[in-house]
């Protein structure tokens, strides 16, 4: 598989819909540590949301599906994780807005387009421990995968390394946002849980890239 | 788990139901929302509105503060989460009444993120909207950095105040600007005894061990500034005050408006004794009391625990304070 | 024990000593005694007085129900437990307004014992005292056997009923009689899901497993009807629904007030839970509400549970019951 | 020791202002078991009102001490425990009133009046799992050991021993008043915490008696 279209998108985000769910207990409890734990409610139930919309956007783009998707996750799951992913989802699909398919040199733009959304609306920087600090390194690889000509299966299984990787340098950053930025200096040593959600959600495209 | 629920991912709106229920003549939904309530009189035309909204479980924050002297409408998020920028939105679309809409709420990332959507997507639609955020809370944040500070039960004091100034036909810069002098004039700490459940995850959120406080704990069991061994109130109150009265910080000669809040399961005689030890406080520091709120303001469900609230009084903000208001979710206020 | 509290021997006088700091304006010790507190504008010539009295623990019951049409004055016991006789002594004396005094308070044997001797001593002072009694809690007794029923959150009502009764000057028997109107024609049942602790003993008296929860349990811990897992709330009220409306029997075509009454810990949120399925109950047996009253007016300190109180309305109760009265210690009232 | 003035009064009152509270955390866990827990208290705090009392009593006839002692307790200590107990007291006291000094033969018409004034003040009956169930066979036994002659400390013992066999049978009453009256059938088994409390002044009695 080198091209997702629409009918590709729809089958990634219902497995989306319905593996998520099975990582609510782990999510909570990392979010728990980090002054509450309702990232592993919300996960699941905005995952859900996601998946029962599916039916409403066959025949439709994939920028639209991405767009609508994110908008039905935080309708149904707002808070700030809901606010940014639905953030980051609305950037990612505008970036390819009228696009049937797409490929992997679009997924840098969009990985790109995410984080600059997701940092107007939050205020964050990288390094202090947000999403943006595995959405910027995932499309720095991908940007290499590009360059490289990699195949879609392969450059996601390296974006999700990347993914990996940047995750494990979260543990060492200090949070400034939501409500693990009350924890300061506490905060450091563990992972951050919105982060490690999404490379849930990579590891999840990378194996739906590589079976389809 | 030990609650009064049936199914506890449907708590949020089962609990909507039956206020609708209990309170006919004083609340109604909002139009295109099952998340928003507002004023069953509204939108009340030519009056600023005041749109409010947070994660449930903590009543009479946020519904119970809407009324006559308080505020128009509220968007209700599930269970200490946000609520979405739709029912934001529904909310202040329905109590709008012409005169631009004050969104007044507690500095939660979720909700300002939310409700910074919200308020993209109505003044789209042509609907003035200002934002005033409660953040009173000393322990989140040192005071350089206040606009990281999260709200507490102070919250009230903002509602309160901007409720009345509203209600006395204030423009919007006017109900914002009093809003803000409230928000800006108002220090709290609080303490936790005992952690409260969220009903859809099952578990308490964090552990405090038998003979354990938290001080300066958040209402969602946010971190404090120290875990301690249970200590008697007059010392609890005292660290309280300290971290409070330096933090504005308040002086002799100030004129203050006190509430002393219950989280939930900490009975209202021992909320009387906090406020004992904070009155003599007070005396020492030679501030004096305009009024004493002691009771459930903002409560955590079943969490054990209070806190108090100071408010500097200046300006109109006594008068404004003192103006009636009217909502049975809240207790009389002291007169 | 996990509480905000002092010495415990001294929790009741210290949280007198927080009550008077905080309410200078609306309460004052009655002479010669510590444990009493009356009005501030007390005593009202000419008027009857309603001087009531119970153990501490129950915050707003009782002292929170002194007021302008409410009570006139309180005394106050150890937790749990009767004030003395010279305290309730002090009380009569100081409320008695020259139009004779009325004693309403609860149906316990301590309370009713002491202010015996009470009402013995006042009328060799030549106070004439009628007494009341509430005895609202159907599962206590048999029917039959009402005079030894216990009263738990309902006596809410035989306060307001009479406070509003004795404002409008009617004399000492009309006060008694609409008291008694409204003691007789209040049913309640509650379900407690958690202990409390009294200070003083530092154990919580009676144990509930972690699954646990007693159906009929009284606001001490007395024994309810049965201890049974827990259950969705709407189970709950159905079995408190069907004693309660049994037992008068209430029937179609009856206007009634309710009363959701929260035990400390109980949230508001499953207080409305509970509203919620008595209305639907309530609505299928053709009994309208004219009034609901959802929120704390009797607690058991920390206690998590709550319970349903019906009122029949009949007669002059309606206009009673909506007749205005304030006490800042309770919830604001539904209009 | 075969009369009691009231300094001896005083001195016996002193030795159960010190020694009943000992008995708190029993009695507390007795009375847990009939409904409340507040017997401990009760008779705790009861007590050291008394002890706080005494001084005041020098030079006091021996009824005036008790009924003035039975006020005190349930000044400091009102409950259904404390009105029965000061209407137990200031019955006796009354019998004796003017008397400076008591003797065996006052006991039984001190125990049977305040017998008497406790069921009109609280309406109950003998056979109802009240205190009435041990001060009448205690009033019983003693007028056999007037008719026998015996010593004050020998009665005294075989009062103590009349009240551990009232208290005995009290197991299989079901009360019907206080707080321990709602558990109907349920307060069977149980000894009557009540009647448990007056037994250990009892002892206290006998001992004191003896020792003097
Ligand atoms: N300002 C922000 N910008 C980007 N991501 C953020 C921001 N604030 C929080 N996040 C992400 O959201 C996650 C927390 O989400 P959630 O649990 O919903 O929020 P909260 O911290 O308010 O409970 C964090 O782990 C982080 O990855
Ligand atoms: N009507 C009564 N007459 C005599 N004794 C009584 C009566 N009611 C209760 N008692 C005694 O008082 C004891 C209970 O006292 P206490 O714990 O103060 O009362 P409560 O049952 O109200 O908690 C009982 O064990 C019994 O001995
Ligand atoms: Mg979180
Ligand atoms: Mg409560
Ligand atoms: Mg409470
Ligand atoms: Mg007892």
């Amino acid at each position: 598989m080198e091209k997702l279209t629409g009918a590709d998108i729809i089958a990634f985000l219902r497995m989306l819909a319905e593996e998520m769910p099975g990582h609510r207990d782990e999510l909570r409890d990392l979010d728990a540590r980090m002054g509450d734990g309702d990232l592993g409610i919300t996960v699941s139930i905005g995952m859900k949301a996601i998946g029962d919309g599916l039916a409403d956007l066959e025949g439709e783009t994939p920028g639209t599906i991405l767009a609508r998707s994110g908008m039905s996750f935080n309708r149904e799951a707002a808070s700030t994780f809901g606010a940014i992913f639905a953030t980051a989802l609305m950037g990612a699909g505008k970036t390819v807005r009228d696009q049937e398919e797409i490929t992997l040199a679009d997924l840098p733009p969009m990985l790109e387009a995410a984080a600059s959304d997701v940092s107007a609306r939050g205020g964050a920087k990288p390094g202090e421990k947000t999403i943006l600090d595995v959405l910027l390194p995932m499309a720095e690889a991908l940007k290499g995968e590009v360059g490289a000509g990699s195949s879609l299966p392969d450059a996601a299984r390296r974006a999700h390394e990347a993914c990996v990787e940047a995750l494990e340098l979260t543990k060492q950053m200090e949070a400034r946002h939501g409500r693990g930025g009350w924890l300061k200096e506490k905060s450091i040593g563990q992972p951050d849980p919105g982060s490690t959600a999404i490379c849930m959600m990579v590891e999840c495209f990378a194996r739906f890239v590589a079976q389809s | 788990m030990k609650k009064l629920i049936n199914d506890p991912m449907a708590f949020v709106d089962e609990t909507i139901e039956g206020i609708l229920l209990a309170r006919p003549d004083h609340l109604k939904r909002c139009e295109g929302s099952e998340r928003a309530l507002m004023r069953a009189d509204g939108p009340v035309e030519g009056k600023v509105a005041i749109v409010t909204g947070g994660g449930s479980g903590h009543i009479p924050v946020f519904l119970g503060y809407v009324g006559p002297g308080l505020l128009d409408a509220v968007s209700i998020g599930n269970v200490f989460s946000s609520p979405s920028p739709d029912d934001m939105l529904a909310a202040t679309r329905a109590a709008h009444g012409g005169a631009g809409v004050l969104h007044l709420y507690g500095n939660y990332s979720g909700d300002v993120m939310n409700f910074g959507m919200a308020a993209e997507m109505a003044e789209m639609e042509d609907i003035e909207v200002t934002t005033v955020l409660a953040r009173d809370d000393v322990v989140s944040a040192p005071v350089a950095e206040m606009d990281r500070r999260r709200a507490v039960a102070g919250l009230f004091f903002a509602y309160k105040i901007a409720g009345a100034h509203a209600e006395e036909g204030a423009d919007l810069a006017a109900v914002a600007a009093a809003a803000e002098h409230a928000a800006v004039n108002t220090r709290s700490m609080g303490v936790a005894l005992t952690p409260c459940t969220i009903p859809a995850a099952g578990e308490p959120t964090f552990t405090l061990g038998e003979d354990e406080m938290e001080l300066g704990m958040g209402i969602h069991g946010e971190p404090g500034l120290r875990r301690t061994h249970i200590m008697p109130v007059d010392d609890v109150v005292d660290e309280i005050m300290e971290n409070v009265l330096g933090d504005l910080p308040f002086a002799s000669g100030d004129e203050v408006a006190v509430l002393v809040n219950g989280l939930g399961a900490t009975p209202p005689e021992e909320l009387f004794l906090m406020y004992r030890r904070t009155k003599v406080i007070l005396d020492e520091a030679g501030i004096s009391v305009h009024r004493a709120f002691v009771g459930e303001y903002a409560t955590s469900m079943e969490m054990a625990g209070a806190s108090v609230s100071l408010l500097k009084l200046e300006g109109d903000l006594k008068r404004l304070l003192d103006a009636p208001a009217y909502s049975p979710f809240l207790p009389q206020w002291p007169r």
